[in-house]
Parts: C-alpha cells; structure tokens; sequence
C-alpha cells in the first residue's frame, strides 16, 4: 500500500507562551473559534487536499489530543489504508529517549514513514490556523524536481525576525535560508510547512542524528545544511490567511479576526472546516438575551448580553451579564451582573456574580502576567471567580480567587 | 436489559403530515432543530443497553437509510447485532408487497430477524415517539409481574395520540379491558411493550394465519384472559407526532426549559447523525429571543418564539415569529413571517408576508422559492 | 478519478439463478468461499479513486443491505460522499412501484442522487460481473476522445453474458451500430459504461417521459449519429454471473492459479465484509487437494476441485468432488458429491450420495437438510 | 459518563525472554495460533465481560500494536463513549518520564482514569492466552466488599516459585502473598489479573510513588503494602486453560495446545477470539497438497505435506517441502524440497528450497541459543535461509545465511 505523500504533523510541544491554555492540553488541542481546536484546520486541509495518511508526533500531554483525533473519522481520515495515526516517543531494545527536536521527531519515527514506503513526506506543525491545498504545493515541488520545497509567505519586514526567512532567486529556488535573523534579508517568512523526498530525507536525517552538535531541528539544522549541501530548496509562495497562534495574543487576534474579517472563510463549501462535534442540542436564547456580532454555538443557554464574542458550547451566560470581546470556552458559567471584557475564559470556569473581568486596567497588579499583552486577561480552565471579585486588564489567573467578605 | 431486543416501527407513513412527509418516513421528520424523529426512541433503546434493534420499513426510507447509516453514531455498529433495517418482503413472483399496513403484518414480515436474535424479551415501539427515557425499570417490572406482556401507559399522554388506544387497568396493573373510554384521566397507551420473545413470534404467527391484523385488538385484547397482559405506567413527558399540529406543538413546547432539559440536559444523550457546521453567527442587526438556534445559522434579523434548523439565514429587516424553519431554509431582507413551518431549502424572497395563527400554522414544502 | 460517480445496477434479480436468488439479489450472491458478487466492482470503483457510489435496489436487498452496512469495509464511510443504497421509490398515493426493470427506470428513479453528486462524468455499472480493475484509463480515454458515453467491451467475452448486446465499433473506435452479429470475435458489452452526468441526465428524463426503457437500444443505437459513443476494449478477465452454469463456471475457473491471481493476488484488492472465524482446520484423515477453502472450515474427509465457504464441516470418509459448498454447509460421515451446489447452512446427512456432472449441477437450497 | 469498571492493559513490555521474536513488536503484538496476536485473547475477554473501556499501555516499539489495535473495532471496542485507548508515556510540563513499573505506569495515568469516574479498576496483562469473564470476578468482588480481588491459579506445586504465590483462608481472604517464594507455601499463582477498588488503588498508587524505595511494582510492592496495611484483600480462584506465553518454549507449546488439545475452545460461538483479520482470499490447496492436523488460513498456498502445524496468512509452502510441528508466521516461503521440524519461523521468511530446520540436532551448534530450549529452533523475520542450508535444534538464527558454495 505504497503513498505518494504523507505528511507527519508536528504537535508535541508545550506552547508553553499561551500559559495556563496549555497546562492540561498540547498545543494543538487548544480550542479556537468556538467549536473547533487549532489542529482542525491543519487536519482540515490534509483531508482536502487527498493526503489520507497522516501520523500525529505527540508527547506533551497527549490526553486529551489523542481522545480527540480519535480514530480520525472527524476529518475523514479512517481509512481503510493509511488514516490517522498518533506517534508517541517509545522504548528500543535498550533504552527509549524523548523528541529532542523536530527532525529527531521526524528521524525516531522513520519505521513508520517506510511501512508506507512514500515518495514524498510532508512536514507540518499543529500550530497555525490557516487554509492550503498541499497538492498544490506538491505539484509545484514535483514540477521544480526539488530536494525539498518549504512554502513561505510575505510578512511585515519588522516581524521578520521573528520566522525563518528564505531568499529566493527568480525561479523559485532558495540561495539563503536564515533561522530568525536579526536583520532579515527578506519578507518572505517559512511557514514550517516542508515537502521533502523521502529517500532525501531520510539521509538528510541520519547524517543529522548523527551530528552531536546539531539540535536536530528542521530551520536551525538541516535546512541550513542541505542548503550548504548544494541540495534543491525551493520556496512556495503562499498568499491567504495564516496565522501562529502561539500567544496569548496572538491567539485572541485569530478569534477576532474569524469575527471581523471572515478571511479565514468558514463558509467554504468545498473546504469546511472539518472539527469533531460534542453531541449537543442547538442552543437557546431566552427573553432577555442580546447576542450580536458573536458566533455561539450548541448547548449554550443565554439570557444576557452578548456582543463581539465568540461563545463555546455548552456555556451559560445569565440575565443582565455582559460579555464583550471576549473568548469563552465550553461549559464556563457567567452569573447574573457579571461583566466579561476582552478576556479568554478556559473551559468549565465559572464567572461569579457581579464579577468584572478586563474592565479596570489598573485593577488586580498581583494577576498581571507576561503572557498576557494588548489588553487581553486570561482566566484558566475549571476555576471559580466568586461573586464581585474585579480582575483587571492583562492578567491571568490560574486559580479559584474567592468572593471578599 | 441485555436480554431484549427492539423493533421499531418505522414504516409509518402519516398523511396527515401532508407535504412534511410525501418523500420521507414520519420517522425520519427533522425535529428539534438537529434530530430525526427516529434519534428519541434509537436513542432510548441504546441508552437502556438494547444492542440488537431491528427497524421496519414500507415506503420512502431513502431518507431513513441515509440518516442512519451504519448506526456508528447510536453506538450501534456492533460486532454481534448492531441496527438492522429491514426493508418490506416482495413475493417475487409477482412482485407483491407482503409488509402491508398494520404491525402484525410488519412483524410477520420480520419474523426471520426476530427469531436469529437470542434475547428473551422483545420491545415493540412506535417510530414517531418524542421521549428520552430508559426501559430497565418496565423490563423488571415485567419479570416481577411474570408478565407476558406489558405494555407502557400514560394517564397524562394526548389521547388521539395513542394508537393502541385505552385500558382498564386494574389495582395489580393487569390490563382487564380494553377501553373505548378515551377521557382525559384513561390509561393511554403510549406505543412501547415488552412481550416475550417465542410468545411474539407464536401470537404473530397464528395472527397473520387467520388474517387478523389488529395488535390491540387481536394481540392484546383477545388475549387478556388467556395471557398475563401488564400495564406499565409512565410519567414522564412524551408526545407522539402524528399530524402537523402536533408536530408543531411539540416544537413550540422546546421554547420551555423543562422540556429541553428533560429531552436534552440528561446523564443519557439523544443521538444523531453529525454533521460539520460553523457556529451559529449573529449580525449586527440580530434581535433574537426565545428562541432555539442550531449551528450554521446566519441571523441579521429578528427571530422570537421560533426552532431554527441548521444553516438557517434570517437576513436584515426580517420579521420571524412563531415559526419552524428547516434547514437551509433563507429568509431574505424585509419579510414578515408568523407561524410558517419550512420544510428543507425553502427560500422566502425580500419583503415577502406569510402570516397565520399558531392554531393553524402555514406549511411550506421542500425546496419551494417564494 | 475523483470526478466520477458511480452507479451500479443491484437490483437485477435472475430467475435463472432458480432457488439460489429467491431470496437475495443477484449482487448479494456469495462468491469464491467469502466474498458477494457486489464485491468485485465496488472494489474496481473504489480502487479507482470512485468516493460516490449509488446501488440502485429492487427487491429483497436485506442481505445486501446487511453485507454493506454503513460501507466502512469498503473504505466508503466518507464524510462527502460514500456508500448510498438507493431503495426504490413508491408514490405514496397508489402505492405502485416507480422502479421498474429497466435501467432507464432505475436511472430516473435515482435522479434525485445523480443530481446531488458534483461529479462531471458517472461510471454505470451491472452489479453481477467478476472483475479487478481500475477505470482511470478508461476515464483518460474517455476524454481524450471528447466522448459523450464511453461503453467498455471485450472480444472475448462470453456472449450470452452480455446484456447491452454487440457493437460495430470502428478503427477509430467510435460506436457504428449495434450489432446483431453475436459472434466469437463480436465487440460484447461488458456492462460498464462513462457517461457525462449531465447528458445522462437529460437522456434519462427524455427517455422516460416518452416511455422507452431500453438502455442500448434507446440511449445507445438511437444516438449514434446525434452524440459521440466510442467502444473502449478491455481485454482483462471478466465474467458475468446470470444463470446457475455462469456461478458453477466461474466458481471452478477458480481453481486456475490464473484466475485466483487476477483477482486476488493484486495490488487492488476486493474488499468485502470481515467477519471473525477460526483457521480452517485440518483433521487426521483430511486429503484436499485443488482446492480453495475459506476459514473456519473442519475437514476430515476427502475434497477435491472444489469451492469451500467459511464454516464448512466434512466430515470422515466423505468424498467432495466438484462442488460448491456454501457458509455453514455440513458433510456428514461417509457421504459422497459429485458436481453438487449447496447453498448456506445445508445439511447433507451421513451415508448420503448425491452425484451429477459439471455440466448439469445439482442445487440445494437454503437451510435444506437431507 | 461514569463507568462501573474500566481495564487497564499492561502491554508495555519488551517480553525479551521471547528473543528474536520481539525485535521489532511488544510481546503481546506476537502472532498466535494462524491468525491471532497474543493481545486478542485479553481484549476478547474485555468485549465477552461486558468492559467497553480499555487503556492500553505502551512503551516498547508500540508502531505495530498501536496500528493493530487501530479504533478498537475488532473487539467491538470503537465504542461512543468508552472504548480502547492507548496510552504511552508523556511529558509533563517539566518532564517526562518512562513506566518504571507496572504500578507506575497506571499511576501516570491516572488522569485517565479519572475521567471515566469509575468504581472499580481491573488491571491486566496483555501477555497471557486464556478465556475468562471478568464480570463474574467483579461480582466476587463487590460480593465480598473486598479492596482489591487476585484471580489465580492451582500450579504444580514444583513451577509455583516461578509465580506470586497466595495463601487464602476458607473465606477467600489473601492471608499471605509472596512473589516468586523458593519455597512456596501453596499452589495458589497469581494470574496478575486484580479489580481495585478505584479509590483505595488511587490511595495505594500515591503511596507507592512517595516511596522511594519501592520498584513500583503492584506483585512486589502495592500487594505486600495493602496486605500491610490490613487491606481486604480476597484470592478470585480459575480454572480452565491459562497459559503464561513468556518464553518461545511456552508459546510454542500453547499453540500446540492449540492443535491437541483444543481446551481454549476456539469454536465457542459465545466466545469467539475477536482479531484483525487481514483481507485475503480463501487458502488454496494444489494437486500435490497434503495437509493433516493443523490450522490453516487465508491466503496460503500449499502443495506440499503439511503435519501437525499452525500455518499463518499468506505462507507459501512448495511441492515436496514438508513442514511438520511447526509455526509458519505471515508471508513466510517454504521452498520446494525444504524441511521444516518442531520450528517457529517468523514472518516474511524465506527458506528456500532444499533447506533443513530442526532435524538434526548436532548441526549449527553457532547458532544455539539459551532462548531455544526443548528442541525448538527460531527463525527471526524477513530472513532468508539459503538452498540446502541446515539449521539445527535449539537454535535461533537473526539473520540470513547464505547457501554454501
């Protein structure tokens, strides 16, 4: 059952910049847009764009990751032949080691690639929100018989030092690669999204493991060294939305601009974003409730005020509370006169009362956190904030605060 | 309740649906904004840990195949049994229907199923049963009583709902009679029994043998002395759907939150077929109160006293009161709707008016642009 | 080939199959030791890139209905597409089947499918042939030469299988006539055929409303001139099952290594449903020899050329020559066959004889004991 | 969705005693019997008892297992709520760390467990080949209020130091437990099948991690500790066929048991051994084929003489070969002439025509192995024996040997 293409997805770190987001859950399995989690739209695009076997690196608290990938069936990917498949790191004969980097990932789980004896393997991370057609990509780097291909897209010059930047020649072809430059010679940033042939690869992998000074990361090592290598590095030029949510902020700003800008594009027939749905009724609006601007989805019962907020299943928000710009995941309860403002409220918390979130920028210094910028306060998942407790503006609170007395 | 398999009969075909249900079983009726029909008593039987459910079919079940599918989402893709649907029996020599009309005749129809299943005990339900309920404590209740077969009733149940009509039921809860006493405080029955599984087979045999075809009649009634016939009373809220008006009726009754949580906000699910949808989106302009929202809505418009299917747009200006709108169902800019039940697809042009009193709700078939 | 939807023809019921079809449809006959006829060309589509398939259906499609279940082992429980069992459609009025006998009455009773599917061309397809093969060549072919329906034949087909007759097919392979000339090197209809889907569309509706019902006569020999019909040949192994000698036939050129590898031994394998059975087991005193035995057989006896199901029992001193042994069939002690086809769960006896010739075997029923 | 009772599956380990036969797979990934993997028969007790939620846990080269496993269809495990999952090793937010012992493992996955809320805890060993209903044990177990439940196992008194040995009073009641006495005090082995009690386990596995002088063991530690500490513990007797699989010797006799004895009743319609099955054609047997007591299954292609063996999917055995008390693994090839004796020949093998295994006891004293005893010889996978070449008894060959010149 040989493969043209496969991809193996990169979804074992932390993120550990997104805070209390990511105690309990990888990255990946972070919730975005309500009803979805970041790796939806990654897995999205694998479904539609034919690759039908996917192997899922993991080993950052993979728990609630794995339940969710499931058997794949969500994104059409359990298949009789290939489908989903979740690697962990695991124990040789003599010892086992953990991922140290993300071309280790790649290298400890070649056995698995070669079961499927590829042509081609796609390299993707779990951790940007954004729409492609690989196959596209994969026609390209066929068409320019490329050793690797990595697709890129033009970014701000003042953020650029923040990517990978590729210099790229008039055909196409990569003559510079550099990881995070202090002065980037280019806009065009690397997405982390690489198709590489495989019997290239594999080599490329061996002579890095075997490098003891290398990291055995893809944009730090071998890129780098492939490159110097005389190797055919060609960049994809991507245009359309994409985002690394991997801030705080970051993460907020995607949400918002699923409200705003709609460029992300829910509404695609031919490429809906694939998510694994909880089993809910639809939701209820009762009579005191205003909800504008806002997608809501199932099991939410409403009775106050909702404006510009993205709203996760299962959420209760009561009579004359007010939520405003905000991001409230599943099952979290905002009581009676509460005020919930530009924040993000991880699942199951529960908003006393009269509690005031994000409204008093000068409130509560002792929350303040660097995670949290541009405004935004970030409340963790199955806390309390009892009744009248006020936390201000770029804070995040990891545990139960208690009403005062 | 390992023990018990369950026949659902979901072949009915209710004229008095009208258009709802020209090309579909009543049984596979979109209700409650994200459910077929079929989900509440599929849901009930698997809840209750019945693994081994069969679903008669006559006509038009296009739509109840493609609903069910394999059964993966009622947990019902089993190794050993699982769903089962079964379609009518042709004779084919000369290409004639043997499923006929009545239940007897469905059963008759089924026997080959009925027998390779090994429980004990068989259920018998209606398909158009709205009800979230398990049936452990009615399948004790029928060991205790050594019964041969009991039969589930409601006191409070609608009466011109019950289509095995009314009992006396005695002081020990043996059924002594059946009723012609349809009043409000009678003994209802709401569609489910539990009977014996060789008895079933050894009563429907000698049933369709002599051409008696009426359950409650032949099976029930003329068997009460002869057989220890149970009633099994039931409290809880249930509602058959049977005409447009009940079919409404109960719709508007999910704008309360006690029927809600009773049908939804229960330890045991109603299982339905998933579908990916985007949130439901609220505009600008949105104005929506007592209302039931299902994913993929799109409303710039004000929406009161109404269930809103998937994928349903309410543009700006629009009016909606007292209505049921299917999904994919679109009201444009400007238009005024009161008591309307869009059937699938239907689009309302702008500035349209469709107005009507919820006693007498308007219908609107499938796929229909006004 | 991912712009091709699929329809296959399930509901053609042989009389000629006798006592073996009474039951099922031809499709859902069992076939060498653990597969159903549908097996082979719902594999050759899926193994052709083929995600939306229809199976038009007619009567009596329960065990086809159990066989395919939600389509999962056919790699056909899609999130877009998949498996549809399209049973036939009834108006509920008079209660008279639209479905018919004719392909062209299937077709029109599935337009509502066929319009649903986003495909540009539809593959049509007879649901009783044996075969491996992708179509993606044909497809190519198909659009190379701007064809509007692309009919695949074979020279060397056997000729009373072909069901869409003989063609005239010119060097440049375009259709000229059909043919009455049903001779050895004739062009013979191997039953599948490309079709645009949307001049299928308006050739079926155009047909049917003027009440012509036959496939090759009607779309076929009435628009050779008007539209582009080319012949494309396949010289791969095929057969048609249609007649009890066809199923025999085939059932013992399994026993050519040829045949097995053709199509089993590929690459595209045919899927069917898995079922869970011990390793056949071979006693003291088994001597088998050419021939092919499913698991979960128990041989103690002596087999020879002959076709094996899952679950088969020979037991001591019984002899096994030529034969066709469905799933569940127990040979008892001492008895002997010759040329004998026994369909499922037959029991023969100990002591028995039953004795034909190849050309002319003898039919057991279902469930018979003798 | 709170369950009653859930399993937990040790799978994690090597199984080195098994030698060439683990190389590649966990030991409960080992074929058995033509077409089952050891795991079959514990995950088929799952599914008869009643047990829809199973946490398999992993750890040594788990590809080919986890890939087996797959959604758990196969033993009716792909289940709505519930259902199998494995469950590797993870990081933690600072790091992470292996399975030191089976009672670590499930104290690392405790998180796990917790989302089931279950009652009671069933832990089991993925390396044994035996049929039991695990739902009359848990009815023992709740009948005698016990803290936690041990099945065991009358042994011959002579191989009981190789087991944990219990002493039970007439009630039922552990009153003493030794892992592997030298001298055993009774015949009573511990099958290391146990219910807990969730809550008291989740106590004891807390107590036995604080402890830094314990090895993490629920035989040599947690069992001992509770017996201590005047838990109730309670001996849930079995008998029928149990067979431990731990040594080539041992697996090679349980499938023979297989063939002679038939005492695990593989024909038990109400207990069918639920597999993954392959998908391959019925078996063929040609004109020379000679097959006698043995199990054969799909795909095979037999035309020589076949005695007394268990012949897996899709082994071709040539004319005149004679293959006689053996195990044929996957896809073997059995060349024309060759002679195969009371071996375990493992998938994808060839032994090509001409060749000699296990007849002559003297030959190949190199390849001789501590592995191989009661006159078994092994042959490691996707090896190729050349024409003519002899391999003696007791032997284990890991890799090719060529044909003499």
């Amino acid at each position: 059952m040989a493969k043209e293409c496969i991809a193996m997805l990169l979804a074992g770190g932390q993120g550990s910049r997104l805070g209390v987001l990511t105690k309990g859950v990888a990255k990946p399995a972070v919730q975005f847009g309500a009803k979805y989690r970041i790796i939806d739209f990654v897995l999205t695009n694998c479904a539609h764009s034919g690759i039908d076997t996917v192997g899922v690196l993991t080993q950052y608290k993979p728990l609630l990751l794995n339940t969710y990938i499931g058997s794949g069936k969500s994104w059409d990917l359990d298949r009789l032949n290939g489908g989903v498949y979740v690697l962990p790191p695991y124990m040789q004969e003599t010892s086992g080691e953990w991922y140290k980097g993300t071309a280790n990932a790649i290298y400890q789980n070649m056995e698995f690639i070669e079961q499927f004896d590829p042509e081609y393997v796609l390299v993707l991370s779990g951790d940007h929100i954004y729409k492609m057609n690989y196959a596209k990509m994969l026609d390209y780097h066929i068409d320019k018989n490329a050793d690797v291909t990595i697709a890129y897209i033009n970014v701000p010059i003042k953020e650029a030092s923040r990517f990978g930047i590729l210099q790229i020649d008039g055909e196409g072809k990569i003559i510079e690669f550099n990881e995070k430059p202090k002065v980037p010679k280019s806009d065009c940033a690397s997405m982390g999204i690489y198709i590489f042939n495989w019997r290239e690869l594999r080599k490329q992998l061996i002579r890095d493991e075997a490098d003891q000074s290398s990291s055995n990361d893809f944009g730090k090592n071998v890129i780098p060294s492939m490159l110097g290598q005389g190797k055919a590095l060609y960049g994809y030029g991507f245009s359309g939305y994409w985002k690394d949510v991997g801030t705080v902020e970051s993460l907020y700003d995607a949400n918002m601009d699923l409200l705003d800008s709609g460029e992300i594009g829910l509404y695609d027939a031919d490429w809906q974003i694939f998510s694994r749905s909880p089993l809910r009724p639809p939701h209820f609006l009762d009579r005191n409730a205003s909800v504008t601007d806002s997608y809501v989805t199932e099991g939410c019962y409403i009775d106050g005020k909702v404006a510009h907020s993205i709203i996760s299943d299962g959420v209760v928000i009561a009579k004359n509370a007010a939520v405003k710009d905000s991001i409230i995941m599943t099952d979290c309860k905002i009581g009676e006169n509460a005020v919930v403002n530009k924040a993000i409220i991880a699942s199951g918390t529960v908003i006393a009362r009269g509690a005031t979130i994000g409204t008093n920028c000068d409130a509560t210094p002792q929350y303040r956190s660097n995670y949290c910028t541009g405004g935004i306060t970030l409340i963790g998942e199955n806390l309390t904030i009892g009744e009248g407790v006020e936390v201000g503006c770029n804070c995040m609170v990891t545990s139960d605060i208690k009403e005062e007395k | 309740m390992l023990n018990t398999m369950g026949i659902i009969f979901a072949g009915n075909e209710e004229l008095r649906m009208g258009e709802l249900t020209r090309a579909r079983s009543l049984a596979a009726m979109p209700v409650a904004g994200r459910y077929r029909l079929i989900d509440f008593i599929l849901s009930s039987m698997v809840n209750s840990g019945i693994t081994n459910i069969g679903l008669t079919t006559k006509f038009n079940f296009q739509s109840l195949l493609d609903h069910l599918g394999g059964g993966t989402e009622w947990d019902l893709s089993r190794k050993k049994y699982g769903l089962f649907i079964l379609p009518p029996f042709y004779k084919s020599e000369n290409r004639i229907t043997e499923s006929g009309e009545s239940k007897i005749q469905s059963l008759y129809n089924v026997l080959h199923y009925i027998r390779r299943g090994k429980q004990d005990y068989c259920m018998l339900a209606e398909g158009n049963a709205v009800i979230n309920t398990t049936f452990d404590e009615m399948l004790d209740f029928h060991r205790e009583n050594h019964s041969d077969i009991t039969v589930m009733y409601s006191k409070n149940a609608d009466a011109t709902a019950s289509q095995d009509g009314c009992f006396d039921v005695a002081a020990d809860n043996r059924i002594k009679d059946i009723s012609p006493n349809n009043t409000q405080n009678a003994a209802k029955s709401v569609g489910f029994c539990i009977i014996d599984t060789d008895l079933l087979i050894t009563l429907v045999e000698s049933c369709y043998a002599r051409g008696e075809y009426d359950f409650s009649k032949d099976i029930i009634g003329k068997n009460l002395t002869k057989l220890r016939i149970f009633g099994y009373e039931f409290n809880g809220y249930y509602r058959h759907i049977y005409d447009i008006q009940s079919y409404y009726r109960f719709s508007m009754e999910l704008l309360n939150r006690d029927v809600r949580d009773t049908l939804f906000e229960n330890e045991k699910k109603i299982y339905t077929k998933i579908k990916d949808m985007v949130p439901a989106r609220y505009q600008s302009n949105a104005k929506v109160s007592n209302s039931f929202i299902a994913d993929g809505c799109i409303i710039d418009g004000e929406v009161n006293n109404s269930v809103l299917f998937r994928a349903v747009e309410v543009r700006k200006g629009s009016k909606i009161n007292n209505c049921i709108i299917m999904q994919n169902g679109k009201v444009l800019e400007n238009s005024v709707l009161n008591a309307v039940i869009m059937d699938k697809n239907v689009v309302i042009g702008s500035g349209k008016t469709l107005v009507s009193e919820p006693t007498f709700p308007i219908v609107i078939g499938k796929n229909r642009v006004i």
